[in-house]
C-alpha cells in the first residue's frame, strides 16, 4: 500500500464494501458539494448497501433516489456538476452503463476539452463490474476497456479495501470525470486495516501489491486476488512473482508497467474481460513498443474467453473467469520459458 | 370499464367471450404459476438455486393480458416476472426451474442467462436481455416486419412501471405510433421498482397517461382482475390487427414479495400496505369469479392445487436431476454455425 | 393566448411589459441575427469557413423566448440554431464568426468545435456537443443544482422537434418533472428534422402534447410572433421560479433556409410551402408590431439596419484576420490544470 | 484486391460511396427481406447521398426514414431482425452510434449467444467515421474500438471502393450483426474499377495492398491511403513497404497479421483513432504474444493523440491525423532500427 498519503493510525480490518460506504460518507460531510444518485441509492441504501445510511444522514436533497434511467443518471450529474456540485452517480451494475455511454464518453469527458476550459465536469461514476456472483450474463460484465479508451476520463479499479477508500476519496475530489469501478466479487472480502483519518490514494498510480523476481503479472480488480494467489503457490515451487496492481486504467502508470516489465523480463496481464482489445491489450502495447529488448518472453495475456459475456451456469462461469491455477500455469510457462 | 377500478370484486364485470374450459385452464395457469414461484424462492432461499425474481400479485394480469392474443402467429417480448405469460405460452414448470438452476436444458439459453430471461423460439417468444426496456424497441421493429410482411400477428411487449422512465421506452412507443405497428404496451404497475415508488418515477398518476405524448390510447386496468385485464387488452390487440396501431396498456397491481432474493422490502414499505394488497389477491378473486359463474367449487379447486403441486414437485426434481451445460458448449453460437443460412 | 395562433397580425396582443428601449434592443438583436445568419451562409458559400446551419425564420421564438429570462442568475442551453439567443445573452457578431472560421479567440471552445457549439461561461450559458438532445439531461440536473444550493435561478434548455424523439429528451423532461426542477423545455418546432417532417417524428400534432406524460405543463405558442413567445415563457419562468416545475413550451416556426450548408432542401419540401411561411417573416412582423406601437419608424429601422450591416462586416474582418489556434494548445485542458480546485 | 471472389469484367472506376450505394441496391434487389432504416435516409438518400434512388425505387416500407432516435433505429432493426428481415441500420455518424451502445453491446451482440441460438440477428449497422472534413468534435470520431472489443459483433472497415461493395454485400448477407465503418475521408475517392456481377468479399480477411520487404504497416479506413502514399514515398529511398488493410476488425486476420509481421520483422500500426486501446493496441499486442521472436524492432504505433476528439480548427485537425509523412518518418526509424 506504498502510495497512501496517511499518517493515521490502524483499526479493524474493514471490506471494500465498508471502504466505499466510509469514502462517500466522509467526503459528504466534508464537503457540501458533494451528493449522490441513482437507483434506489435512498432509502434503500443502494442493491450492495453501498450508501447504507446516507439518505437518513444527508437527506434526499443530496441522497437522489432517480428515475430507472442511466443515461439522464450521468446526464443530470454532469449538469449538477458544470453548475458547482461533485455528484456521485452510482449505476446499480457496470452492465447497465451502455445506456449512459453517449453521456459518459460524448458529454463528461468531452465538456472540459471542448470549451478550452470554460466548463469543467467534476463527477465521479461508480458501477460494480465484475462476475463469481452467478450473474450471467448481465450482471457480471467487465465493461472497463471501453472507458479506458477515452481521453477525458479517469477510469479505476481499486482491489483492497485501503485503495478502494482512498482512490474514491481522490475521485470525489478531482476535478474531472472518474468512471469508478468496483468489482462486486471482493465487496465481500478479503478484508484490511484502512488507515484512519484523510486517507488519500492518488489516482494514476499502480502499486507492487508483491515483490518478486522472475516474472511480472499486471492485474486489477478480482484478478488481482487471484495473480497474488497464484504467486503464493509459485513461491514453494521457486518462482518469484512480482504482482503489479494498476489500480488505475486510464491514465496507465507506464512507469510502473515498464519497470516491473524490464525488471523481470517475463510479464503476463490477467483480466477478467474479454480478451481482444481488453485492458491487457493496451498494457501488452506499451511495452512492446517501449521494453521490447527487455523481454525474454513473449507477453502473455490470461484473460475472459471470446464470448459475449460470463454465463450463468455454475461450470460455464467458472470456465469464463480465470482461476488462480490457470494463472500459476502460465505464470510457470513463463518462468521456464 | 377499463378506467375505472371496481371496489368490490361484485362490481367487477365478469362477462367475457372465454369458453369455461379455456377460464379454467387459465386458473390451472395461475395456480401453477404461483406455485412455480414459490417453488423457486424455497430453492433459492435453500441455497439450490442463486437467484429469483417473484410474481406473486401479478398473475392475473400476466395471464388475463396473454389471452387476448394468438400464440399460433403473435409474437411476445414479455419481461421477467411474466411467469404466468410463459406458461400460458406453453414453457412448463421444469423449464422454469431449469433456467433456474441454470441447466443445459434449459429452452431459453441453456443454462447461459439468469433465470427469467425468456425465450421460446416456437412460441416467438423473443429472447430478452437484463437491462430493462430495450425489448420495447425490438417490439416496435417486429411489428413493422410484420406490417411489411403483410403478416396479421400482433406483438405483445410488457415491462414495469419504473422501466417507463428510460429513454428506450419513449424512442420505441414514438416509433410504433408514428409507423401504426400492431404492438400491445403492456406495462405491469406493481407500485414499485425495487425501492421506488411511482412518485419517483414520474410526475403523471398513472402509466396510461403517458400515452398522449405518443397520439395512441393509454388504458388503465385493474390487473388483479383477469376479466377486467383480458377484456381491455383483448380490445387494444383487435385495434392492432385491424392496423389502427399500438396502445399502451397499465395493469394496477402490486408485488407482493420482496424485488427479488437479494432484496430486503422492509426499509421502503410498511407490512401494513402490502397486507392491505394481500386481501386482493388475484387468484382468490379469480376463483370467486369462477365459482359465481359455476365454473369451479371449491372441491375441483383443491383438487386441482393438489395436482400442481405434485406437477411442481416432479419438475423442480427432473430439473434438480437434469445434467449442467458442458464446457465445450460455452464456445458455440457466438456466431452462426454452418455458413449462410436463416438468421436464426 | 398560447394555444391559439392568430391568423393575422392584428389578431394578435402584442400588450407586454417590455419598455420600448428593450423591445428596441430586441429587434437590433433580431436583425442582427438575421446579418450573422447570411453572413456565415456567404462565408461558407465562399469557401471561407467549412460549415453553416441557419436559423433564418427562428429568430422571433428565440428572441422572445431568452427576453423572459434574467442573465443576471438563470441557465442556458441553447441548441445550434440559436444565434438569436446568443447574441441576446452578449455574445457578438465577431465570436460567432470566430467560431465559424475556428479561431482561437473563439470563445466557445477556442476553435476546437464547429460552428454553432454554444458555450459562453461569465453567461451561464453551458458549453453543448453536437448529439442532439443531451442538453436536456443536463438541463434537468442544472435546475437541481439550484434548488439544492437555494438559488433561485431558473434553467433555459431549447432544441428542435426532431429531438424530442430521442431517449434523452423523455428522461430528463421526466426528472425534472419529478424533482420539480426550474427548467423551461423550450422547442423551436421548425416542422422539418433535416428532411423529415413532424408525422415522421411524431404521431401528435403539436409537440406540447408531449408534455403530457410527464405532468406538466404543455403549451403551443406562435414562434414567428415574439411577443406571444416572451409573454408564454415569461408565465412559465415564474411558475418555475415559485418552486411550481419544469414547463415544455413549442414555438410554431419554420426553417426559412435548407437544414444547413450541407443540405439540398429540393426533394423534401416544395418552394411554396416555403414562400407561403416567409410571408410570415418573424423580423417583418416584429417590425410592424413595433410601428404600430409607435416604438419604431421605418426610417429608424433603415438606419439600424444599416448600423447592423456595417457591424457585421467590421466583425468578420476582425474574424478573418484573427489567429488560429497553435498546434501546442491542443493539448491542453483534457483535464484541469493546476491540480485540485474548482470544477471549472 | 486478393479476395475477389467474382469472376466478372471491369467497368468505369467507382467512388466508394457509390460502391456503398450500389451494394445495397443489388442486395435490395436480389433479397425483399431486405431493408434500410435510418434517419433521412428516405426521400433525401442520406445525408451523403449513400442511399439516393433507393426510396423511389423500393418505396417506403423498405426505405424507412425513422424518427432522430439511434437506440430505436437499432433497437427496431434487432427486432425486424428476429422476425426474418434483414436490416440494414444507417447511424448518420459513428459519433451518434453512442446512444445506440447499449442496443448495439448487450442487444445485437448478444441475442444469439444468451438464446443459443434460438435466435439469430442478422442486421448491418452502417456508419460514416473518421476525419479530415471538418467535423470536428462530433462529425469526425473514430468509434471502431469499441464495437471490435465485443465478441457477438462482426466490425469491418473497408478501404477501396472494390472492398467496400463486396464486404458490404457480405455483411448483408451474413447471419450475424455487423458494424460496418465508412470512412468519410475516402467518400470520393481514390476511385476504382469495381469487378461486376455479384462481387463479394469475405469478412475476416485481411489483404496485402503492396507487397515489400523491409517493413510492414498495417491499417484501414483513410490511414490505408496514407500508409501507400509514405511506402510509395520510402520506395524511392531504397524502403520496401509491406503495406496490410486489415479490412475487418473484428474477427482480426490473425494470420496475415503474424505472416507480415514474421516476414519483416518490424512492425507499425496506423489508425486515427485515440492511440491508447484502439485498435493496433491489439494487433500489437497480438504480435507481441505469438511472434516475439521474430521482430528486429520495437512494435510501433502512429495514432491520434490523446485528446478527446478531433478538433475542428484546420491546423488543429491537421494535427491530429497521422499524415503520410508522419508515418513514413516513424517507418523510416523502423526500417534502420
Ligand atoms: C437498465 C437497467 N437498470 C437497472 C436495472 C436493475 N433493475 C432490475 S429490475 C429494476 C426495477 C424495475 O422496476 P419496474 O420496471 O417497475 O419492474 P418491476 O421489477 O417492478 O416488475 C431495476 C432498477 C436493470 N435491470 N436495467
Ligand atoms: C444524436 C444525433 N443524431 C443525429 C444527428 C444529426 N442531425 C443533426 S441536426 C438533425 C435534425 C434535428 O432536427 P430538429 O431537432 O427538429 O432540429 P432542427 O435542426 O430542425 O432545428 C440531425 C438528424 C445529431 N446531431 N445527433
Ligand atoms: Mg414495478
Ligand atoms: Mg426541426
Amino acid at each position: 500500500m506504498a502510495a497512501s498519503q496517511s499518517t493515521a493510525v490502524a483499526v479493524k480490518p474493514k471490506s471494500n464494501l465498508e471502504a466505499v460506504r466510509e469514502a462517500m460518507r466522509e467526503e459528504m460531510a466534508r464537503d457540501p458539494r458533494v451528493i449522490l444518485m441513482g437507483e434506489d441509492v435512498g432509502v434503500r441504501g443502494g442493491v450492495f448497501q453501498a450508501s447504507a445510511g446516507l439518505y437518513d444522514q444527508f437527506g434526499n436533497k443530496r441522497v437522489i433516489d432517480t428515475p430507472l434511467a442511466e443515461s439522464v443518471i450521468v446526464g443530470a450529474a454532469i449538469g449538477a456538476a458544470v453548475a458547482g456540485l461533485r455528484p456521485i452517480a452510482e449505476i446499480q451494475f457496470a452492465d447497465f452503463s451502455h445506456p449512459a455511454f453517449d453521456q459518459i464518453v460524448n458529454e463528461a469527458a468531452r465538456v472540459r476539452y471542448r470549451s478550452r476550459n470554460g466548463w469543467g465536469c467534476p463527477l465521479v461514476i461508480r458501477a460494480p463490474f465484475g462476475g463469481g456472483v452467478h450473474g450471467g450474463l448481465y450482471h457480471s460484465q467487465s465493461v472497463e476497456a471501453f472507458y479506458a479508451h477515452v481521453p477525458g476520463l479517469k477510469v479505476v479499479a481499486p482491489s483492497t479495501p485501503g485503495d478502494m477508500k482512498g482512490l474514491l476519496k481522490s475521485a470525489i475530489r478531482d476535478d474531472d470525470p472518474v468512471v469508478f469501478f468496483e468489482h462486486k466479487g471482493i465487496y465481500g472480502g478479503p478484508r484490511e486495516v484502512i488507515p484512519e483519518g484523510d486517507h488519500l490514494v492518488p489516482i494514476g498510480k499502480a502499486d507492487v501489491k508483491r515483490p518478486g523476481e522472475h516474472v511480472s503479472v499486471i492485474a486489477y480488480g478480482l484478478m488481482l486476488h487471484r495473480c497474488l494467489q497464484a504467486a503464493e503457490d509459485l513461491a514453494g515451487e521457486g518462482i518469484s512473482v512480482e504482482v503489479l496492481d494498476l489500480r488505475t486504467l486510464r491514465p496507465l502508470d507506464t512507469e510502473a508497467i515498464l519497470a516491473t516489465a524490464r525488471k523481470t523480463g517475463r510479464v503476463c496481464v490477467v483480466y477478467e474481460d474479454n480478451k481482444a482489445l481488453g485492458v491487457g491489450a493496451e498494457v501488452s502495447a506499451l511495452i512492446a513498443e517501449q521494453a521490447l529488448f527487455d523481454l525474454d518472453a513473449p507477453i502473455m495475456r490470461v484473460a475472459g474467453p471470446e464470448v459475449p459475456a460470463m454465463p450463468y451456469a455454475p461450470p460455464l462461469e467458472e470456465w469464463f473467469m480465470p482461476s488462480a491455477e490457470g494463472i500459476a500455469e502460465a505464470l510457470r510457462h513463463l518462468a521456464t520459458f | 370499464m377499463a378506467r375505472k377500478q371496481g371496489a368490490a370484486a361484485e362490481a367487477r364485470a365478469p362477462a367475457t367471450d372465454l369458453p369455461a374450459e379455456r377460464l379454467l385452464g387459465m386458473y390451472r395457469t395461475m395456480v401453477t404459476t404461483r406455485a412455480v414461484d414459490e417453488r423457486m424462492w424455497l430453492l433459492q432461499r435453500q441455497g439450490a438455486i442463486a437467484f429469483t425474481i417473484p410474481c406473486k400479485g401479478q398473475e392475473a394480469a400476466q395471464i388475463g393480458a396473454v389471452a387476448a392474443f394468438d400464440p399460433s402467429r403473435d409474437w411476445f417480448y414479455p419481461y421477467y416476472r411474466d411467469v404466468g405469460v410463459m406458461l400460458s405460452l406453453g414453457m412448463t414448470p421444469r423449464d422454469v426451474f431449469l433456467g433456474g438452476f441454470g441447466k443445459f436444458d434449459d429452452p431459453e439459453s441453456g443454462g447461459r442467462q439468469m433465470p427469467y430471461h425468456w425465450s421460446l423460439p416456437k412460441a416467438r417468444v423473443v429472447t430478452g436481455s437484463s437491462p430493462v426496456a430495450t425489448q420495447i424497441p425490438h417490439a416496435a421493429g417486429t411489428g413493422m416486419a410484420l406490417q411489411l410482411k403483410g403478416e396479421d400477428g400482433v406483438v405483445f411487449c410488457s415491462f414495469g412501471e419504473g422501466s417507463t422512465s428510460k429513454g428506450d421506452f419513449h424512442e420505441g412507443v414514438n416509433f410504433a405510433a408514428v409507423r401504426k405497428a400492431p404492438v400491445i404496451f403492456f406495462c405491469e404497475n406493481n407500485q414499485y421498482a425495487i425501492s421506488e415508488g411511482l412518485e419517483k418515477q414520474m410526475a403523471v398518476r398513472s402509466v396510461a397517461e403517458r400515452a398522449a405524448a405518443y397520439g395512441i390510447p393509454g388504458e388503465s386496468v385493474d390487473g388483479n382482475d383477469v376479466f377486467a385485464t383480458y377484456a381491455v387488452v383483448r380490445r387494444a390487440v383487435e385495434r392492432a390487427r385491424a392496423g389502427d396501431g399500438p396502445t399502451l396498456v397499465e395493469a394496477r397491481t402490486y408485488r407482493l414479495m420482496a424485488h427479488s432474493s437479494g432484496d430486503d422490502d422492509r426499509n421502503y414499505r410498511t407490512r401494513e400496505e402490502i397486507a392491505e394488497w394481500a386481501k386482493k389477491d388475484p387468484i382468490q378473486l379469480f376463483k370467486e369469479q369462477l365459482i359465481r359463474q359455476g365454473v369451479l367449487d371449491e372441491a375441483r379447486a383443491q383438487a386441482l392445487s393438489a395436482e400442481v403441486a405434485d406437477e411442481v414437485d416432479a419438475a423442480t426434481d427432473a430439473a434438480e436431476q437434469a445434467p449442467w451445460p458442458e464446457v465445450a458448449d460455452a464456445t458455440r453460437f457466438v456466431y452462426a454455425e454452418g455458413g449462410n443460412g436463416r438468421g436464426r
